[in-house]
């Protein structure tokens, strides 16, 4: 077959999934808020509610477009777009199963690219994303826009540098930036020899930093509703709202994978080493939908940070720790 | 990719001048900052450029990128301590612009 | 293809440029100089550098422009620059200063533009096209070999460079508690 | 001056882990509860004698009601939702509404009609539900808003007992 054409169905195949899943993540944030809280969730479009999120993207496109008096128009309207486009872009190094080979065509890993530098690619697309939310919430031309932007970018380039050096940390045990060979590295057949069981400390500051750059409870002071009335997204409407809402929750989805890529080894199944590429995948599905529930489940159930106890995490606590998580890995390495 | 080496350096070349217009011309404190940033950049590509050409003909040299990842970190320092200085002018005037602080004396 | 990829970089690049300087707002200047760090991302990625280009979206993209954004915010500067609060052309307000800044840019760059045209000559494509070494596609190990033997030096006093401005600019940015009498802090 | 005493922390509580941890497993305990949201269109709320509903026009055995349109629901009336014209009639009370009229969307069903009501003729039903397409069908003439006595008895009864209270 065409491998032009491999590739094309594959990435089509990948980016069809991550925006499926987007759309049922904002159903399964609902219908999981829902539950926590004793009522029903969404349950009248489609059996138990399945259709939901296409009456809200039905919705979002029939709403009016508003730019508000003042504001930045060409700023504006590329806010949304340089949010949703980082996150998007992401998964395109995230390895979800082996070699997968379908009606008899051999597809190659299932995957759309297999970087070596992966790792670094996606730290780097990944810090793309705070532009999204300064630059829309300075071009709204409000002040609680721009409070939330500004809360934002402190927010994310302060916890970017734990996640970075968190994920130094896997990158020296693997001794590689590409995260197929970081998920092979785990793959051995025995789960003990997972990143989790290694490392962590670096787990678990990896997991609340996600939380962090995500701008997800308990740390979304970028949209904190009882402050900043929604943040840098107060003036949005329609379609463009809808891009910043789709940005954040592709951002959890791609956060999620990492998360199991980086530390539950990604595709790799307990006690069977080559399973074939479904059982992978569904593995993989797994462990990924595990840490997006996560997401949901902290959201109804913590209350927010104040502002300044978020940046004395983030610098006076995690930072260290990191630091010391690193070194100690270091040491370890270089002895061993 | 085999776009000549000369297309290279000529880019560079430009975007050089193009920071050192900035440089000389704006009195926004801040744009004279970027200005400085597109200069590095320029340096950074040249250095691209004839790390490039001396790859492609035997082993690779690392030489250059190396300094481009140097003179990235320089410039990160030096738009970090820039930026330091612009928020402790601004403290002072009210301003950013150049001609505020055109004298020593106040 | 590749090529044409190239010249549609450099386009943008040149184009964006321009922008940051004639941009009367701010904003507008560094969403012009990230595009333009962009575009040069992508020229390394064509020569072959994946990991600079990674570095140069990483570093500038993500924390350099940042911070230039982050500062234009909090000063509130979103508005148009100060010199164009009179209404002036942001370039050619002073229009001897601004003349002679041109004049020193055009020659710089013309200068060199003609010197790289005619040493162009001497500088023979190579037989395999620019194509890199094997491993230059995958200059990782190489790069970090060098970077931890020969440069470990300057690699060092980069580091020390980074703890001193951090500590510079704390010192610089943090505003000044007045002190009363007593030498307590006010609350 | 209140002084409030914090309590000290003990060190799990300070580490936040453990209490996360708790706040968590009781959160996804609730997610397996019985649900306590009510469908509500299919499952319709449940009402009695207490439930103060939309104001109806109780109708004697014979059909006529038992209103002698003596204008005091009118007057009671904080929403001026009630228009009644009265005519005289054959009949032993020898008055009657020969139009009665609430305008459901000016009514605030306080029920001080059903207070004033000195012969026992306006009542507060058991009907919640209110829609209409125009704002002309929400004026609601005698026709829409006779009752049988049989359907008002359980608040007639209520309204009563209430009464005798005071």
């Amino acid at each position: 077959m065409n491998p032009f054409l491999i590739i094309l169905i594959k990435t089509s195949v990948i980016y069809g999934g991550l925006i499926g899943a987007a759309a049922l993540m904002t159903l399964a944030e609902r219908k999981f808020s829902a539950w926590m809280q004793l009522r029903h969730g969404p349950n009248r479009v489609g059996p138990w509610g399945l259709l939901q999120p296409l009456a809200d993207g039905i919705k979002f496109i029939f709403k009016e477009e508003l730019c508000p008096d003042g504001a930045n128009p060409w700023i504006f309207r590329l806010a949304p777009i340089l949010s949703a486009v980082p996150a998007m872009l992401t998964v395109a190094v995230i390895p979800f199963a082996g070699n997968v080979t379908l009606f008899g065509v051999d597809f190659g890993n299932l995957s759309i690219t297999d970087l070596d530098i992966g790792v670094l690619f996606l730290v780097a697309i990944g810090g793309l994303s705070v532009y999204g939310v300064i630059l829309g919430g300075w071009a709204s031309n409000s002040k609680y826009s721009l409070l939330g932007g500004l809360r934002a970018s402190a927010q994310m380039i302060s916890y970017e540098l734990s996640l970075i050096l968190i994920i130094l940390c896997v990158v020296a045990m693997t001794g590689s930036l590409d995260l197929r060979a970081i998920t092979e590295a785990q793959n051995t057949g025995n789960p003990l020899s997972w990143n989790v069981f290694s490392q962590p400390l670096a787990f678990l500051i990896f997991v609340i930093a996600t939380f962090a750059e995500t701008n997800r409870h308990p740390f979304d002071f970028a949209e904190c509703e009882p402050e900043l009335v929604a943040g840098f997204h107060t003036e949005y409407s329609s379609m463009k709202f809808a891009l910043f809402f789709l940005g954040e929750y592709c951002a959890m989805i791609v956060m999620a994978c990492l998360t199991a890529t980086l530390f539950l080894g990604g595709y790799s199944v307990p006690f069977w080493e080559d399973a074939p590429w479904f059982i992978q995948l569904g593995t993989f599905f797994a462990k990924a939908g595990f840490f997006a529930f996560l997401f949901i489940w902290v959201r109804w159930t913590l209350p927010r940070f104040r502002f300044d106890q978020l940046m004395h995490l983030g610098w006076k606590v995690f930072l260290p720790l990191a630091l010391a998580n690193l070194l100690v890995t270091g040491a370890v390495i270089s002895l061993a | 990719m085999s776009v000549p080496t000369e297309h290279l350096l000529a880019l560079a070349a430009i975007l050089f001048a193009i920071g050192v217009a900035g440089f000389f011309t704006r009195r926004n404190l801040i744009v004279v900052l970027m200005s400085i940033e597109l200069m590095l950049n320029a340096a950074n590509l040249t250095l691209v450029a004839g790390a490039r050409l001396h790859s492609s003909t035997g082993p690779l040299q690392v030489d250059g990128p190396i300094f481009v990842i140097f003179i990235i970190a320089v410039a990160a320092v030096e738009a970090a301590v820039g930026l330091a200085l612009v928020i402790a002018l601004y403290r002072q005037k009210q301003t950013v612009s150049l001609d505020a602080f055109a004298r020593l004396e106040d | 293809m590749v090529d044409l990829l190239f010249y549609v970089a450099a386009l943008v690049a040149v184009l964006t440029a321009v922008g940051v300087v004639l941009a009367r707002n701010p904003v507008i200047s560094v969403v012009s100089l990230l595009t333009c760090f962009g575009s040069l991302a992508v020229i390394y990625l064509l020569a072959g550098f994946q990991f600079l280009a990674a570095i140069q979206i990483l570093v500038y993209g993500g924390a350099i422009m940042v911070l230039f954004l982050f500062v234009v915010m909090l000063l509130n500067l979103g508005g148009l620059s100060p010199e164009d609060e009179d209404g002036d052309d942001p370039l050619f307000h002073d229009r001897r200063r601004s003349a002679g800044g041109l004049a020193v840019a055009v020659a710089l760059g013309s200068a060199s533009l003609i010197g790289i045209l005619r040493g162009a000559r001497h500088l023979a494509e190579p037989a395999n096209g620019y194509a890199l070494p094997d491993e230059g596609f995958d200059a990782l190990p190489a790069l970090a070999e060098a970077m931890f033997t020969r440069y470990s030096l300057p690699f060092e006093a980069a580091s020390v460079l980074l703890l001193a401005t951090t500590v510079g600019v704390m010192v610089l940015a943090k505003r000044q508690r007045a002190v009363t009498p007593a030498g307590e802090k006010r609350p | 001056m209140v002084i409030v005493k914090r309590k000290t922390l003990t060190l799990a509580e300070r580490l936040y882990l453990p209490e996360i941890l708790r706040g968590m497993s009781i959160t996804f305990g609730k997610m397996f509860k019985p649900k306590i949201t009510r469908q509500y269109p299919e499952e319709p709320l449940p009402t009695n004698e207490v439930t103060r509903g939309q104001p109806r026009l109780r109708a004697l055995v014979d059909g006529n009601l038992a209103c002698v349109s003596c204008g005091l629901c009118e007057a009671a009336c904080p929403a001026y939702a009630i228009t009644i014209d009265g005519q005289e009639t054959d009949r032993f009370i020898e008055r009657e509404p020969e139009k009665f009229e609430i305008d459901m969307l000016r009514c605030i069903l306080c029920g001080f009609c059903e207070e004033a009501c000195p012969k026992e003729a306006i009542f507060m039903s058991t009907e919640l539900e209110l829609a209409g397409f125009t704002r002309a069908s929400f004026k609601y003439g005698i026709d829409k808003l006779k009752r049988s006595t049989e359907e008002l008895a359980p608040r007639m009864e209520y309204i009563k007992r209430i009464n005798q209270r005071w």
